[in-house]
């Protein structure tokens, strides 16, 4: 395995070069004062995962192997949405199962950086897998305060998402993952600024350029994020992290970002239609070294539309009733 | 009809011209007990020189017993512009307070009472201020003009 | 370029942009630049001096996760959360001596039963420039007159030293001079009772302010206080912020007298059942 | 004595009369007459004519027997018991030392003549009182000074909200004491700072009255200039300032009262103020006065009154402690 913490340097090179992928005759357009122009509508909606499943050995998969994966998905889709004939009522003690898939929108093929098809976004370590530091997350993870409630007990230990604080599965990031649908997000530009906005939860991360941190006592939910430009590519460290947003589960991936860890992205305009994204956690609490992820962002035409899910969280309270219904 | 009004209106305004006792912020009618007059001699321990009244913290020793009396005055900005500040009134000098005590005799913390008359034991005025003809200087008087 | 060449351009490009050259400022008597106008701040220092993230309310009771509001103030909601803040000390953090931080600290935590505003009492200084309320200057040549809206506060700026104070006050005792074009106020003669901010900051009777107010252009006014008070803190400290003027119809004091708003809260106890 | 007062007196109304010729009025930097400064208006005149007067204009002979009275008020008031004596149970509580007061020392005079009262018109220096309107608020007004339920039936100097009796105005009248004022004036602005409770009247020049359903303390005022005149109109009063009470005069009110205030500069240490109320529900004609405001030595100091009212919780807590006995 690599040193247990890479040099941030190092790691930095490593962020940048990965872009050799890419012909260089894409000559990326300016704002109108003249930082590089990243601004659109795009989305990471992708079949990849953030780890490299069990099915899949390296990082590139051939195109066959993509077309199988896309295939095997769409059945699986039609399988889960109609698992009951016609007429028939759901049998008891079985899993409460979620919603037609027409509700979701996962995405349909693997992603693609370059010409090359990815098994995963997880680029390093290589095989693809989170390096967990299992003794220091179970030291971290028990001094949390949540840990000795039943997940029931009290709307804090619901997750994020449910709580409707920010979107799960770190959608906003950062770093900016793929979830089971809205894989929406919207850049902004204007002078000294770069503006995120992620659809869940109408989320915008306001990157300041040559910004310097907050003080250490304010932890915004999705941390603190200042950028820089170096070239066409725009870097963006953030620090500060909240707390109560380690926990970053989506339907197919979880992982966790400690308060103290340190994050960072560079976002590089690779056509007129995609960026490439590629992230590197430094989180020596969790884990055993820095991980570096890597993914497109792909333009599209369609809207962001309102995702107000605070006002209408009716679930939050049917779980916490549920549970205290139960307890009688 | 007409005339009753006419009367309650005359009693009235004549009934408030007339009791010249009620102080101009408010009524010590409505905060001092008259059937409770107290005359007090004891020390200064510290003045309030705060609106709309001052208040004059006394220690009493009375038959081994010492109680804290806090003495309502007037405001101090009358005061300020005869000369008198916050140093004038040493903490440790003795006083005697001629009064009322408050209708609400809980005395916690301290026994309220008005500072009818505030003398020195030699019977002088603790709060000096008039021109010598009794009413108080205001510059109103050209005579007076500095 | 290097660091030191880049550093001075943005200096310069800073004065430049913000603060247009002192000629042509407004003016006002003998030449002065002119600091008639209703101004107020646009920050959360009322809230917090220094740096805070936000929060649930300003008075928070251990919760079974995380401090939850005081039950006397939940049912505000959101109206009553804090919004979060940078600091507007410089340096951060305000140089409390060590057993004064101890009582701020427990100010802060009795916030509702201790923070004068709660029952309308005057701010005191610096404090009244950044409630959340405009204030208006009257500046002529025979005075300088603060009228704050909250509260009906006010304060007039002797234009000669008239000495020491004759009595602790609220608002304490004030007199200014100009530094060219900075008009600094010496304040002092305050009493113990006011606090800097709705976070327990507080102070001695020893206390002593100096403000700087400077005109930056039309609209802006730069504005920073020293605060000198032996009695509780290490070294003198000093706050910066900007003060913006309203204009159009906003440019008109209201009045917000909250003492009649808070007798309920001060003497509903003694109603008559 | 007194042929040697009498010269003395000639001798200033010369010189007032000589300086009023020869004044100027000043400008203020941006141009407009020049009212500021700090002013007091202690006088022993009351807004209506004692009933031992009979003119408007009285001799100086006549002035003094006001003096005499004020006097031997002052001393029964400052020395209430001989040496040694205690107060008496059943007595009147009374108030406080005369060191306290500062209710002026003379009758004011206007035009080197003295006034038996502020009111000019009616001829007979009384309020034209509309007595059904004034038996109405009588309830209300008796209410304020004897009974303490609740806080807000007391009266306004009492809840500190205003200063009591008309100290603020309008019309601005002469109290008990700290009958002082501050004008500070800047471009479309004249700022009257009186000091008890600390209100600065905030009056606007060439501007025009908020909506009717703004009604602030001390009512909305917006101001203009008539030559070196300033005349003030302010109406939209508040709902609970009908009633102003002092020991030296009451007056009403109403909501809809119109108000004309003149400020008028007359020489370096005076400012000839007369007002107007037209309040056609508590009176039967309008009402005018005039008084001088003269410039006051010394500072205008904190009068901050709420923060120390001691009072209104004591008067409370002793109505209910009265009320278990």
């Amino acid at each position: 395995m690599q040193s247990r913490v890479m040099p941030t340097l190092l790691g930095l090179v490593f962020l940048l070069t990965g872009g050799l992928v890419y012909s260089d005759t894409y000559q990326v357009k300016k704002t109108w004062f003249g930082d590089p122009d990243l601004q659109g509508t795009w989305t990471n909606s992708t079949l990849t995962t953030l780890e490299r499943s069990a099915s899949f050995k390296n990082l590139v998969v051939s195109e066959e192997q993509a077309e199988t994966a896309a295939l095997i998905a769409s059945q699986g889709n039609d399988a889960y949405d109609n698992y009951l004939k016609q007429g028939e009522t759901p049998k008891k003690g079985q899993d409460v199962g979620g919603y037609n898939t027409a509700w979701m929108d996962p995405g349909t093929k693997l992603l693609r950086v370059g010409n090359e098809y990815r098994s995963s976004i997880i680029i390093s370590p290589k095989n693809g897998k989170l390096p967990w530091d299992a003794k220091k997350r179970r030291e971290y993870f028990s001094k949390d305060l949540r840990r000795k409630f039943k997940r029931t007990d009290h709307p804090e230990l619901r997750g994020v998402g449910e709580r409707c604080v920010v979107g799960f599965g770190s959608s906003g990031g950062p770093p900016m993952m793929n979830v089971l649908y809205n894989n929406n997000y919207q850049i902004v530009q204007s002078p000294g600024y770069v503006m995120i906005m992620a659809e869940m939860i109408h989320d915008t991360r306001i990157i300041r350029l040559e910004g310097a941190h907050l003080p250490e006592s304010m932890d915004p939910w999705m941390g603190d994020s200042t950028g820089r430009w170096e070239g066409d590519t725009l870097v963006v460290e953030t620090t500060n992290f909240n707390w109560q947003h380690v926990h970053r589960a989506g339907l197919r991936h979880y992982f966790a970002i400690s308060k103290d860890a340190k994050i960072t992205e560079i976002f590089k305009r690779t056509s007129n239609t995609e960026i490439l994204y590629r992230f590197r956690v430094d989180d020596p609490n969790l884990y055993k070294s820095a991980w570096v992820g890597e993914m497109p962002l792909r333009a599209q035409s369609d809207k962001i539309y309102e995702y107000a899910c605070h006002e209408g969280n009716y679930a939050m309270k049917n779980i916490l009733a549920g549970a205290r219904a139960e307890e009688k | 009809m007409k005339n009753t009004l006419k009367i309650i209106a005359i009693s009235f305004t004549l009934l408030l011209g007339a009791s010249t006792y009620i102080n101009a912020h408010h009524a010590f009618t409505a905060e001092f007990d008259p059937n409770a007059p107290i005359n007090i001699t004891g020390k200064v321990i510290k003045v309030e020189w705060i609106n709309p009244h001052a208040w004059v913290h006394v220690e009493v020793k009375e038959a081994g017993k010492t109680t804290v009396w806090m003495v309502e005055g007037g405001t101090p900005n009358t005061l300020i512009r005869n000369g008198i500040n916050k140093k004038t009134i040493t903490p440790g000098t003795v006083i005697v307070v001629r009064g009322y005590q408050s209708k609400g005799k809980l005395c916690l913390p301290r026994c309220i009472a008005n500072g009818r008359d505030v003398t020195f034991p030699d019977g002088s005025k603790v709060f000096m201020g008039s021109s010598g003809t009794g009413a108080p200087r205001d510059g109103s008087d050209p005579r007076e003009r500095r | 370029m290097s660091l030191i060449y880049r550093r001075f351009f943005t200096i310069l490009s800073l004065v430049g942009m913000l603060n247009i050259a002192a000629s042509e400022l407004p003016k006002g008597p003998n030449d002065k630049p002119n600091l008639n106008g209703v101004w107020q701040v646009l920050n959360t220092a009322n809230y917090n001096l220094e740096a805070h993230s936000a929060s649930a309310a300003m008075d928070l009771v251990v919760g079974p996760i995380v401090p939850v509001p005081h039950p006397s103030i939940l049912a505000l909601g959101a109206v009553g959360a804090v919004p979060a803040g940078l600091s507007v000390v410089e340096g951060g953090t305000i140089p409390y001596k060590k057993d004064a931080l101890k009582k701020r600290n427990e100010n802060k935590e009795n916030w509702l039963q201790l923070d004068p505003e709660i029952k309308c009492y005057l701010p005191g200084v610096p404090r009244a420039t950044y409630m959340p309320y405009p204030f208006q200057i009257f500046h002529s040549e025979k005075a300088i007159f603060f009228a704050y809206e909250y509260a009906g506060a006010v304060r007039n700026i002797y234009l000669e030293d008239p000495g020491e104070a004759p009595m602790d006050s609220w608002m304490g005792q004030s007199w200014g001079y100009w530094d060219n074009d900075t008009f600094v106020v010496e304040a002092s003669g305050f009493n113990d009772q006011t606090w800097f901010d709705r976070s327990g900051n507080f102070h001695s009777d020893k206390l002593k302010v100096t403000e700087r107010f400077t005109l930056l252009n039309k609209h802006t006014m730069g504005y920073e206080a020293t605060i000198q008070d032996e009695e509780v803190f290490t070294k003198p400290w000093t706050i910066k912020m900007t003060l913006y003027k309203r204009i159009g119809q906003d440019a008109q004091l209201q009045q917000f007298k909250c003492v009649e708003f808070v007798e309920e809260l001060l003497y509903g106890k003694w109603r008559a059942k | 004595m007194n042929k040697s007062l009498l010269i003395l007196f000639t001798v200033i109304a010369l010189v007032g009369g000589l300086n009023a010729e020869e004044w100027t009025q000043s400008k203020t930097w941006f141009g407009d007459p020049d009212l500021q400064g700090t002013w007091t208006n202690a006088s022993l005149t009351n807004l209506e004519r004692p009933d031992y007067y009979d003119t408007l204009i009285v001799s100086e002979e006549e002035a003094r027997t006001t003096l005499r009275m004020s006097e031997e008020f002052s001393e029964s008031v400052d020395n209430p018991y001989e040496e040694g004596e205690s107060p008496q149970a059943g007595d009147n509580v009374g108030g406080y030392n005369v060191a306290w007061m500062d209710p002026g020392t003379d009758l004011f005079k206007l035009d080197g003549e003295y006034r038996s009262s502020i009111l000019t018109y009616p001829e007979d220096g009384k309020l034209p009182r509309r007595y059904i309107r004034w038996g109405l608020e009588a309830y209300g007004m008796y209410r304020m000074f004897t009974v303490a339920d609740h806080p807000e039936e007391r009266s306004l100097g009492e809840r500190c909200l205003v200063g009591f009796g008309s100290s603020g105005g309008p019309p601005m009248l002469n109290v008990l004491y700290n009958n002082n004022y501050q004008i500070v004036q800047s471009p479309g602005y004249v700022m009257i700072l009186v000091e008890m409770n600390h209100d600065a009247r905030i009056i606007r020049l060439e501007s025009n009255h908020n909506p009717d359903n703004m009604k602030p303390w001390l009512g909305d005022s917006v101001g203009a200039w008539e030559g070196n005149t300033l005349v003030v109109r302010t109406k939209n009063h508040h709902p609970q300032q009908k009633f102003r009470a002092g020991i030296r005069h009451q007056i009403l009110v109403m909501e809809g009262a119109e108000i004309t205030e003149r400020f008028t500069r007359t020489d370096e240490n005076e400012i000839l103020y007369q007002f107007e109320v037209d309040d056609d529900k508590a009176y039967k004609d309008t009402w005018r006065g005039e008084m001088p405001l003269r410039a006051a030595d010394g500072e205008i100091y904190e009068y901050a009154c709420h923060e120390g009212n001691y009072a209104m919780a004591n008067i409370l807590a002793g109505a209910r402690a009265e009320e278990r006995k």
